[in-house]
């Protein structure tokens, strides 16, 4: 099944996942959960600029009031498109697919994930899903928002609805098998030794993302299945005519988008738990509330979805409850928050590129999460609803947020997964570019946003007064393209002519450091024992051990 | 019956039993079908309901062998999502039941 | 005071100022975390930067600030929320004897028509210094009345009711958005919103074409029949309709409603779903019969029979709400599937 | 390179079982069954979604599901139930003969439940063919005009709610069934591996997998059955 082994000309290198097997199909049929991550990177990669180009699209037409560069129907299945793509097809498999995958079984010293075969199939169902999704792009497109409220998207739409649902349901299958595959590797593949308290906090930061993947993508797949039997098979649900109610569907839609909204964070606040220690050399404050506020993320964050729905016609006590619970799951993350801040405390800190993104994170995330507080205030979101306050919101939140937060993470752990190390100069720019570009794109929108501009529109013609943010808006999203074009480039770069990395570049604790990078195809030459406690940063230090010889 | 052959790690449990099992499940079935049919008022739906559950409890306990399960982990997983199903249902329903019109 | 700051929107309702000052608590509030934590975040990183020779000091953790910061915040954040939900309670209940005006949302217009009669298209024409209530419904999909100069916005629901007011407290013409994706001229379905000086406001009102919106329930009432089961002068075969608005009715399965607009509209759409206790199911459904004005009508009429011991007395001007607006008919959208009935 | 992963393949052809990233059979077993239940976790969410729309129009049109429940054949359903407890018992047989190897009973065990699960859908099949007859199939063709209310002889049900129970009766009973008939996929798979002998006493996962979803979906149908079929049916 394998092409025929070509004769490595790197011979002096150490055998490793990347030169274990040559060709085509040794990649497309590998059940090798590093090789799959290294997939699913290329894949989200790809997805990520498809969103990014609908964006500066979306940007370019929002330059002027008037509706001048697309029309009016296209500018919908931009947006459409941008949030679909961005959500179902780059950031929610993101941190899990490619450094969940790659990293899980890594860090707690197993060979590889539960199900290997299964970690290929949901890669191939993503693609599937991909390509379905960029064929109902290709061939006319969605316009009903990434929300896709009824009776809009089962009645009235005459786009492509029922093609992007089979997409993003067969993506969130997916997802699920993703979060399973997780949750059975964590119980069951852990390495002699790693505990439940010495999982590095990345560890249980997927395993709450996973709990939140398996139990709420079943119920947006099937809102999917019950919206596009109303369509096509006139099946009524959700139809008022029928005496139906439109807001069931929102109630079963939110009660998987809000906690999503988690499985999008939840796998960046793991990155991010990793490298403040690391560059900082501290063990991280408060291990176990990092740990459990992880959980508590995840569990609460089932209990919030009706925020989403204050001025939608619900009753006026369930918005109070909900509005509660909402603040209840913000207290989780703060502690998050302080914790990372006083890990800082009295450490000794390395403005390194991933560090730079991670200091991003910290700001934009808190940014972006204080906003979510006005948002939850019942009294505030009647005016800010359905508003750029909200765009910037969750723009802050999950640009700000968790690409950052990916970004670093990709950077952080580039010469495990390469073997090369990146070049940190271009990587502090690049850092710098997207945190200012960044701010300059969203923050005039939250401004925007509580002036009034209502989302989702395509022409401002009648308020002209909003230009000028707008324009300050685009300009900023033009940096930031840039901002992420560079990375793309100087990564690519770095794998023919970057500097070998060695095991340990950082000097990281962690059981992914413990081996070879790239590392060996079944991850460690002889199964690890662990004795350690994680971000034992103490002992790494404690004799100042030389840097290893880089190998070749 | 001769149980010689089974592994150690065999998690069957006595043939009798399995057909106990059945053999109930099957008269639940038949009191559900016809307890339908006489008028309880609104317990109608509540007795329909509880025979479902135990029947599904039945199926789950011994046919799917929870009952035997050193793995606590697989009832916390069981637990769980019916947990979640309920907080759906529930909270769900809040907003429905608290509406002025209705 | 924030009215002229041009990065603000303008305040022009009660609510405008309720919704602003809590604005305002809040960006004090999230200004003040940000800023703490963005300088012990730059402090940290600049004070503990790595030097030669020096190691980090390990810290283990710490239950007492672990549970300082996570009780203070959680006060915090339950001040916003009853605050919000003070604020919020006061934008969700109406007055009870504001003015209502019924709005019929569709792709892509809003329609609006005053219980005297007058109707507009894209614009509504309130009073200064009075209650408004808006009484909202929707012909296909969702959509959302959003006016941001009143801090207002309630979704717009086909099938239903829902409910949404302000008190305008400055003449002027502010902007109407529809704030809920709803097809292709979402962004097209804008409008205005007038205030008038009450003087000026009695002219508009009383300038028009048309007789009160409860005059064409009267005549509508009559044309489709009601009449011949609910009368006023002798029990018939359905209730009495005078006094039922706002009075809680009776149903036959035990249940006790109040008798609101949605309990009216359903009575008229779907009289099987809440029957009244003592009458025979005989009602037929107007499901398809009537259009959303036509219920709106009716609706208004039985009010104006339960509020006013006599019905006003209806001007002949009078005109059938079913003859087709020039104005709706140009921008009639053909929608891909039909009515199903 | 090539020898590990010729290696590898070599172990695994020693013991078929053992996947080469697992320490030992057990734990291989454990990953499988736990893999299984948290799947199943994922499928009570995935029919709950339906159960919500269901608890919402069963709450707000009561009579008119009463009545629209009554136009479907509780005994057929009935009958089904059993079929499928049936079903359930001989693939708890199943998993005894796999662990006691008899392999006869086995395969024997295994090709019952596949025919209960046949039984099933045609009973199933028939009763749709029935609903298509009386065009109580939503769409255009839909049709329930003076159908009485249960206990409430002057009224009728209202057509466009009895609609929805039958959207949802259709969707309920099509998603089980497509279940149903992803578990013959699974047990055709059994039974050919069970055909060539590679269940053993200490080697038979995957019929307890198999097992556990098709005890799964009877369950669901468990429940199906009187939300569906029994609303309110006394006369
Ligand atoms: C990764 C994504 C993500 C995350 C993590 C969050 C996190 C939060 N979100 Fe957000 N949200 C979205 C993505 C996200 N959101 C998206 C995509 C939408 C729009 C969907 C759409 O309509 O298209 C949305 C919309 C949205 C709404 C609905 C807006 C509307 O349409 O009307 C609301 C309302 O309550 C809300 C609230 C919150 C809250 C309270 C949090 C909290 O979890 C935040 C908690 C974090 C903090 C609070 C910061 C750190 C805390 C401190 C530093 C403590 C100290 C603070 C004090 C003492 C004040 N969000
Ligand atoms: C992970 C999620 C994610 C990400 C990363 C982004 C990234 C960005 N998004 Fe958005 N966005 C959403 C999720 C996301 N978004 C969602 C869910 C919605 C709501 C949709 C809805 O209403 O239904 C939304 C909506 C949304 C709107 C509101 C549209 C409207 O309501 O009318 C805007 C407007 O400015 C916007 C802008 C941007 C910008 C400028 C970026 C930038 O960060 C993007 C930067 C990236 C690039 C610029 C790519 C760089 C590539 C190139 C330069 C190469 C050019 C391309 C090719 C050659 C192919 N997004
Ligand atoms: C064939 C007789 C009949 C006709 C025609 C009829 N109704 Fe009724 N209506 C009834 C009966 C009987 C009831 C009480 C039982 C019920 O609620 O179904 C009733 C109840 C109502 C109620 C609820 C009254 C309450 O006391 O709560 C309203 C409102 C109503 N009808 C409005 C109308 C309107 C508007 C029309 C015309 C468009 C109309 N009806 C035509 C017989 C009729
Ligand atoms: Cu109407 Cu948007
Ligand atoms: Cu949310």
């Amino acid at each position: 099944m394998s092409m025929p082994n070509v004769v490595p000309q790197q011979r002096f290198e150490r055998e490793n996942y990347l030169n274990q097997e040559y060709g085509i199909w040794s990649w497309l049929l590998t059940t090798d959960h590093k090789r799959i991550a290294l997939l699913y990177l290329v894949s989200i990669t790809f997805f990520f600029f498809i969103g990014g180009f609908f964006a500066l699209l979306i940007r370019l037409e929002l330059l002027t009031p008037a509706g001048d560069l697309v029309q009016a129907d296209t500018y919908n299945k931009l947006f459409t498109m941008h949030g679909m793509v961005m959500i179902f097809f780059f950031l929610i498999p993101s941190i899990p697919a490619v450094l969940g995958n790659f990293l899980v079984p890594m860090m707690i010293g197993a060979k590889d994930l539960a199900f290997p075969r299964i970690n290929l199939l949901s890669w191939y169902l993503y693609i599937i899903g991909g390509t379905i999704m960029l064929h109902c792009m290709m061939t006319g497109g969605v316009d009903t928002g990434w929300t896709f409220y009824v009776p809009f998207s089962s009645n009235y739409t005459n786009t492509k609805f029922v093609e992007a649902g089979i997409a993003i349901f067969i993506a969130g299958f997916s997802s699920i098998l993703t979060g399973l595959n997780f949750v059975v590797t964590i119980h069951r593949m852990r390495a002699p030794g790693m505990t439940w308290s010495r999982l590095p906090l990345f560890i249980w930061a997927h395993y709450a993302t996973s709990i939140i993947q398996l139990l709420g993508t079943p119920v947006i797949a099937i809102t999917i299945v019950l919206v596009a039997c109303e369509r096509a098979l006139h099946l009524g649900i959700f139809d008022p005519r029928l005496g139906g109610d439109p807001l069931l569907f929102q109630h079963l839609f939110w009660f998987y988008s809000h906690p999503a909204v988690y499985i999008m964070i939840l796998p960046s606040m793991g990155v991010v738990t990793e490298i403040i220690p690391c560059f900082s050399r501290k063990r991280i404050f408060g291990y176990s509330f990092v740990a459990l506020s992880s959980i508590a993320i995840a569990v609460f964050g089932f209990l919030v979805w009706a925020h989403h729905m204050f001025v939608a016609g619900m009753s006026v006590y369930a918005g109070l409850v909900f509005s509660f619970l909402s603040y209840a799951v913000a207290v989780p993350s703060a502690i998050k928050v302080f914790n990372w801040t006083a890990t800082l405390y009295k450490g000794s800190i390395r403005y390194d590129a991933p560090m730079l993104y991670a200091f991003g994170f910290l700001g934009l995330f808190t940014i972006g999460g204080l906003t979510g507080l006005f948002l939850a205030a019942l009294g505030i979101n009647v005016h800010v609803t359905d508003t750029y306050f909200v765009v910037a919101h969750f723009h802050y939140i999950m640009v700000g947020g968790a690409v950052m937060g990916y970004l670093g993470g990709i950077h952080f752990w580039w010469p495990k997964i390469s073997g090369k190390l990146y070049p940190e100069g271009w990587a502090r720019l690049a850092a710098l570019i997207v945190f200012l570009g960044f701010n300059l794109t969203f923050f005039p929108q939250f401004i925007l946003g509580y002036m009034g501009m209502p989302r989702r529109y395509w022409d401002y013609s009648h308020m002209p007064e909003f230009q000028v943010l707008n324009v300050l808006s685009t300009a900023g999203a033009t940096i930031l393209g840039v901002g992420y074009l560079l990375p793309m480039v100087y990564l690519l770069w770095s794998m023919r002519y970057g500097k070998p990395a060695s095991d340990n570049p950082w000097n990281a604790a962690g059981l992914e450091w413990k081996t070879a990078s790239p590392p060996p195809t079944l991850n460690f030459e002889e199964q690890p024992v662990v004795t350690w406690e994680a971000y034992n940063y103490a002992e790494l230090d404690a004799p100042p051990r030389m840097q290893e010889v880089p190998v070749g | 019956m001769a149980d010689h052959s089974i592994s150690e790690h065999s998690k069957s449990l006595p043939l009798k039993l399995y057909f106990g099992v059945w053999a109930t499940l099957l008269i639940l079935t038949y009191v559900t079908y016809r307890v339908a049919y006489v008028e309880l008022g609104p317990f109608n739906s509540v007795v329909a309901l509880v025979i479902a559950a135990i029947k599904a409890t039945l199926v789950a306990l011994f046919f799917m062998h929870v009952w035997r399960a050193g793995e606590k982990f697989i009832k916390a997983v069981v637990l769980a999502s019916l947990f979640f199903l309920l907080l759906l249902l529930g909270l769900t329903m809040a907003d429905y039941m608290t509406r002025p019109w209705s | 005071m924030l009215n002229n700051f041009p990065l603000w929107p303008e305040q022009a309702s009660t609510m405008a100022h309720r919704v602003d000052a809590l604005y305002i608590f809040l960006l004090i509030v999230a200004g003040l975390m940000a800023l703490l934590v963005c300088t012990l975040i730059i402090y940290f990183a600049a004070r503990y930067r790595r030097r030669p020779g020096i190691r980090a000091e390990q810290i283990e953790g710490s239950n007492a600030l672990e549970i300082t910061w996570s009780v203070i915040p959680f006060l915090v954040f339950m001040v916003i929320f009853a605050w919000g939900a003070v604020v919020y309670f006061k934008e969700r209940t109406p007055p009870a004897d504001a003015t209502e005006v019924y709005v019929v949302a569709k792709q892509w217009m809003w329609k609006v028509e005053h219980a005297e009669g007058q109707r507009e298209i894209n614009e509504l024409h309130v009073p200064v210094g009075r209650d408004v209530k808006l009484i909202m419904t929707s012909q296909d999909v969702i959509h959302s009345f959003f006016i941001p100069a009143f801090r207002i916005k309630q979704d717009v629901l086909p099938g239903r009711y829902t409910v949404e007011w302000f008190h305008a407290t400055k003449p002027g013409t502010y902007h109407l958005f529809c704030a809920e994706y709803c097809g292709t001229q979402h962004s097209g379905m804008v409008g205005s919103i007038v205030v008038l000086e009450p003087a000026q406001y009695e002219a508009w009102i009383n300038g028009g074409p048309n007789g009160p919106l409860s005059a064409t329930g009267e005549k509508i009432f009559a044309e489709l029949g009601c009449s011949t089961c609910h009368r006023s002068d002798v029990q018939g075969r359905g209730p009495n309709l005078e006094g039922v608005f706002g009075k809680p009715v009776q149903l036959e399965d035990g249940r006790t409603v109040t008798a609101d607009e949605n309990y009216l509209r359903e009575c008229i759409l779907d009289p099987g779903s809440k029957r009244v206790k003592g009458f025979q199911p005989i009602m037929p459904t107007f499901q398809g019969l009537v259009n959303e004005e036509q219920v709106n009508a009716l609706v208004a009429y039985i009010k104006s029979i339960s509020t006013l011991k006599s019905a006003p007395s209806s001007r002949t001007t009078a005109r059938a709400a079913s003859a087709s607006d020039a104005n709706e008919q140009a921008a009639t959208h053909t929608n891909r599937s039909q009515v199903q009935q | 390179m090539a020898e590990t992963v010729m290696g590898l393949h070599q172990e695994e052809l020693q013991h078929p079982e053992l996947l080469h990233h697992f320490a030992e059979p057990e734990q291989q077993r454990n990953a499988a069954s736990l893999g299984m239940w948290v799947f199943l976790g994922t499928e009570i969410m995935f029919f709950g979604g339906m159960f919500c729309a269901y608890l919402l129009y069963r709450h707000w049109y009561f009579g008119d599901f009463g009545a629209a429940s009554n136009s479907i054949d509780a005994t057929l359903g009935a009958v089904n139930t059993a079929v499928l407890i049936c079903s359930s018992l001989t693939v708890v047989l199943a998993v005894w003969s796999a662990q006691t190897a008899r392999r006869a009973l086995l395969l024997a065990m295994l090709s019952a439940t596949m025919l209960f699960g046949l039984a099933f859908l045609g009973i199933k099949g028939y009763e749709y063919y029935q609903k298509f007859e009386e065009h109580h199939v939503p769409g255009p063709s839909f049709s329930f005009e003076n159908v009485r209310i249960p206990r409430h002889p002057g009224e009728y049900a209202n057509p466009r709610h009895a609609q929805i129970y039958f959207s949802l009766y259709f969707l309920m009973t099509g998603i089980h069934a497509l279940h149903m008939v992803v578990g013959l996929g699974i047990f055709s798979w059994l039974l050919l591996m069970a055909w060539k002998g590679r269940f053993t006493p200490t080697y038979h996962t995957p019929v307890e997998i198999g097992g556990l979803y098709w005890h799964f979906v009877d369950i669901i149908w468990i429940f199906l059955f009187p939300l569906l079929y029994l609303i309110d049916r006394h006369p």
